[in-house]
């Protein structure tokens, strides 16, 4: 009969309606700023820059090999090479950024500067309510900005952290290993080759893992 | 006479006289829409409620609409180059003036014979409607018959001749 | 007391102008009418807009709106605030005098219809004659304006929603006048209080309203109808089809005349549902014999509130409909049905009371629906879709 | 307040003006419609006569002047649907509602 199916469909609203009071869990709505979906472990936003230790400035874990800036798609980040080297967290002295910017209003989250980073010094953060109400400025991030220790990394997204942690020791043993074997060898040599002139023994820190060979290619 | 009854005449004369001076047709049809809504004003300054607000249906409601529908089926909102006056608009306006003038000297020339005041009519709608059915109800029923020939002479007369157009 | 509670805003208004000289007391009972109608309705028009969010949310299992203030229900006021202070833009091609003037004309005419509505025993403020010509005489009138609105914007949505709108009135106002007329021929008055008065008395517990006759239900049905369209409410609400005409005949308006568009909008469902209420479901007189203490206006405004709650259920539940099968529907079921209704009520008014009028006049109405819906609607098979291309 | 012997002389001169504006429109004008509306314009004219009449009138309770004006408006809603269509009708026909190149029928 004509109109049967307008008092169906009124029937299922009616029964929402009705439902929408009763039983919470018809209501899917979140009000967000006071409730919040627990973000995904894999979500990504922007990047940010890691640093080990308590120091934000001393730890950073970035030598400003500019391949990120090189291989960003939008050209979004902007490195300048300091002049001088300071210790990265191993001790070895290394070129770090004296400026490091991202513009987050350009940057497309696509994750090929983390692809590409030898250091895993960079890194795709979770943090979303990065609105502002400066137009110009606002939107573009310095290194202190996008600084982030390793313990917050480990909180956003714990498993990628952990790999990362176990790569890092593993390549820190690695050269390790490899430092005090050339060490000894160098002990070996050296005391092979008493009689010659004392040679210079190599630093403790030596060359931490092959791309850090690659940077000084 | 009142000063109502200046203002609603002054308001319908004014609508009509838009009406056939402005230059936008649409702007026409919506000034005498408003000389339509200043006549059922007057109907009703003059106690006749019933042909007042049949006057707004049917003029404002159905007339005017169906105008302003017959000026965009026609193209017709936008003002034409050729100017909106036709070549003998001088003979159209002579002989207007003269007929007002005859009318007017007419009502001027029996004003005495006018009657003075007149009480309202105590007319209800009842009484409209029993002298629709009764003493005017052969009317009545010629302006049924009228109306629907209308409909289907106007349905014919506007509907699209398919076999010429394909 | 109950007399008083009845009639307390009658009372108050004799209050009020007995510190006023005899002269103008006349002058200012009509204009505290006015005055309490122009107030009371926009009121309920900001209560029904929050009212309307929230129902439309639980009805899509959502929340709707809950920000502002307790429950969100201070909203209108930040809405209101919002339309006032936006800048007006009026078109650089419009004509401004036109677009100014549409949503004047639209409030202007949908406020007259209130005037000769019965909101409760002895609430009227003109008790005319010829009430329900009246009524329809201003509806005819919001045509003009919407026309007005969507030609000044000089703007092809607001074109198409406007001829939309108008042809989509047009055709449903000759059902929704036809069906008054049912009433109209039963009580034999057009006077909208004589109207209440016919309905208000009682068979037992039970009211005499005229739904409760086969003629009655049928025409409330059309009228039903026929409002929803005339009002431009979904399923019928082609004109302003946000997702094909942005806003129909009011895209270009913006600020406060938006805002009063939408005031238009709302009242003429206020009025439309009151004459409802009025011609079908008594308008204030109570639901049973021993509920007639409650005081008669709280009856018309809960009648009012219970028709704009059944709009916005409709809106939360209908898809719209397409501008053929709104045609369709107008001319090949509602009319005739309501005509054939004419002849119904016609007929249980010559026959002579008892049941088998009753049995004779549900029968007509209730086959002459099957039938009409079974061949008039049907579901056509119109074939595989053919298209044609622009040369 | 008025230089009017009687209401209705006010009433028929309102008449006569509007019937004048209404013929002028319609002999006027170039474009069908405003024809039409001109001819509206007149036969409103005439009705506000009739109405005016029944009411200064001898027997106002006779309701004829009234009627009159009933009917006319009847009869008014249907010229003007039948006249529209007949100038849309045209419009197909002659690609135009300017009466001054309706002129065919010229010799």
């Amino acid at each position: 009969m004509l109109g049967e199916g307008i008092v169906k469909g009124m029937l299922e609203t009616a029964k929402n309606f009705a439902g929408s009071f009763v039983s919470e869990e018809r209501l899917t709505t979140v009000e967000y700023p006071e409730q919040r979906v627990p973000t995904a472990e894999n979500a990504r936003v922007f990047p940010f820059l890691v640093y080990d230790g308590p120091d934000w400035e001393a730890g950073l874990r970035c030598v400003a090999c500019q391949i990120c800036e090189k291989e960003c798609p939008p050209k979004c980040i902007y490195i300048e090479k300091s002049k001088d080297k300071k210790p990265d967290y191993v001790g070895k002295p290394q070129i770090y950024p004296a400026r490091f910017d991202i513009d987050i209003s350009v940057c497309m989250s696509c994750q090929i500067c983390v692809e590409v980073c030898p250091f895993e010094a960079i890194k795709m953060n979770t943090e979303f309510e990065l609105a502002t109400d400066d137009r110009f400025g606002g939107l573009l991030l310095d290194r202190r900005q996008l600084a982030e220790s390793n313990e917050y990394y480990h909180r956003i997204h714990p498993t990628e952290a952990a790999e990362v942690d176990a790569r890092l020791a593993e390549e820190k043993a690695k050269a390790e290993a490899k430092a005090k074997a050339a060490a000894e060898a160098a002990a070996a040599k050296a005391a092979a080759a008493a009689a010659a002139p004392k040679a210079e023994a190599p630093k403790p820190g030596a060359p931490k893992s092959d791309p850090s060979g690659a940077e000084g290619d | 006479m009142s000063v109502i009854f200046f203002l609603v005449a002054a308001l319908t004369v004014a609508g009509g006289l838009a009406a056939v001076l402005f230059k936008n047709t649409v702007h026409c049809a919506l000034a005498v829409t408003v000389a339509f809504a200043g006549l059922a004003l007057l109907f009703l300054s003059l106690d006749a409620q019933f042909a007042g607000f049949a006057q707004v249906l049917v003029y404002i409601g159905a007339v005017a609409i169906l105008v302003v529908f017959a000026i965009l089926l026609t193209r017709g909102s936008e003002t034409p180059q050729s100017g909106v006056f036709s070549k003998s608009w001088f003979t159209g306006l002579v002989i207007a003036a003269g007929i007002f003038a005859v009318l007017g000297w007419a009502v001027m020339q029996s004003a005495h014979a006018l009657p003075q005041q007149a009480a309202a009519p105590a007319v209800t709608v009842h009484d409209i409607g029993v002298a629709l059915v009764g003493r005017y109800v052969l009317p009545l029923e010629i302006v049924a018959l009228l109306l629907t020939a209308a409909t289907i002479g106007a349905v014919i007369v506007a509907l699209h001749e398919k076999e010429r157009t394909q | 007391m109950a007399d008083k509670l009845d009639q307390i805003f009658i009372l108050l208004r004799d209050w009020l102008i007995h510190f006023l000289p005899a002269a103008l007391r006349p002058f200012a009972a009509v204009v505290l009418g006015v005055v309490a109608i122009v107030c009371v309705f926009p009121g309920l028009f900001a209560l029904t807009t929050v009212f309307e969010r929230k129902g439309l949310g639980r009805m899509q299992n959502r929340l709707g709106p809950n920000r502002v203030g307790p429950f969100g229900f201070f909203q209108p006021v930040a809405d209101g605030i919002k339309s006032l202070t936006k800048e007006d833009i009026v078109p650089l091609s419009a004509d401004a005098v036109v677009h100014f003037l549409a949503p004047l004309v639209l409030v202007v005419a949908v406020f007259m219809g209130f005037a000769v509505l019965p909101l409760g025993r002895n609430m009227v403020l003109v008790d005319m004659d010829a009430g329900l010509l009246f009524f329809f005489a201003m509806g005819a009138s919001t045509e003009v304006s919407i026309f007005m609105a969507g030609w000044s914007s000089r703007n092809k949505y607001s074109i198409l929603g406007a001829m939309r709108a108008i042809a989509q009135m047009i055709s449903y106002e000759v059902p929704l006048l036809l069906s008054s007329v049912t009433v109209v021929m039963i009580t034999g008055s057009l006077s909208l209080t004589k109207i209440v008065e016919a309905q208000n008395h009682y068979t037992g517990v039970f009211p005499n309203w005229y739904v409760f006759t086969p003629w009655g239900f049928a025409s409330f049905l059309m009228f039903a109808i026929a409002a929803t369209a005339e009002t431009n409410r979904t399923p019928f609400d082609l004109p302003e089809g946000e997702s094909e005409l942005v806003a129909g005949y009011f895209t270009e308006y913006s600020g406060f005349k938006f805002a009063l568009f939408f005031l238009g909008e709302y009242l003429g469902m206020f009025s439309i549902s009151g004459l409802g209420a009025t011609l079908f479901l008594g308008g204030w007189s109570a639901p049973f014999s021993f509920l007639t203490w409650v005081p008669s206006w709280i009856w018309f405004f809960s009648k009012d509130m219970a028709a704009i709650f059944i709009f916005i259920w409709m809106r939360g539940t209908l898809p719209r409909l397409r501008q053929d099968q709104l045609m369709n529907f107008a001319w090949k079921f509602v009319l005739p049905f309501t005509l054939l209704n004419l002849l119904v009520t016609a007929l249980w008014r010559f026959m002579d009371g008892g049941w088998l009028r009753w049995v004779v006049c549900s029968a007509i109405l209730a086959g002459a629906y099957v039938l009409m819906g079974r061949t008039g609607m049907a579901r056509k098979n119109y074939g595989p879709r053919s298209y044609r291309y622009a040369e | 307040m008025t230089g009017f012997a009687s209401p209705l002389e006010a009433y028929l001169l309102v008449a006569a003006l509007l019937f004048a504006i209404g013929l002028a429109g319609a002999l006027t004008r170039r474009n069908a419609i405003l024809v039409l509306i001109g001819i509206e314009l007149m036969l409103n004219a005439a009705n506000l006569n009739f109405i005016a009449f029944w009411r200064y009138g001898p027997h106002p309770e006779a309701l004829t002047g009234m009627m009159f004006a009933i009917f006319s408006i009847a009869v008014a809603a249907a010229e003007a649907a039948v006249g529209l269509g007949l100038v849309i009708s045209i419009y197909r026909h002659a690609k135009t509602t300017d009466l001054d190149q309706m002129n065919r029928m010229k010799g």
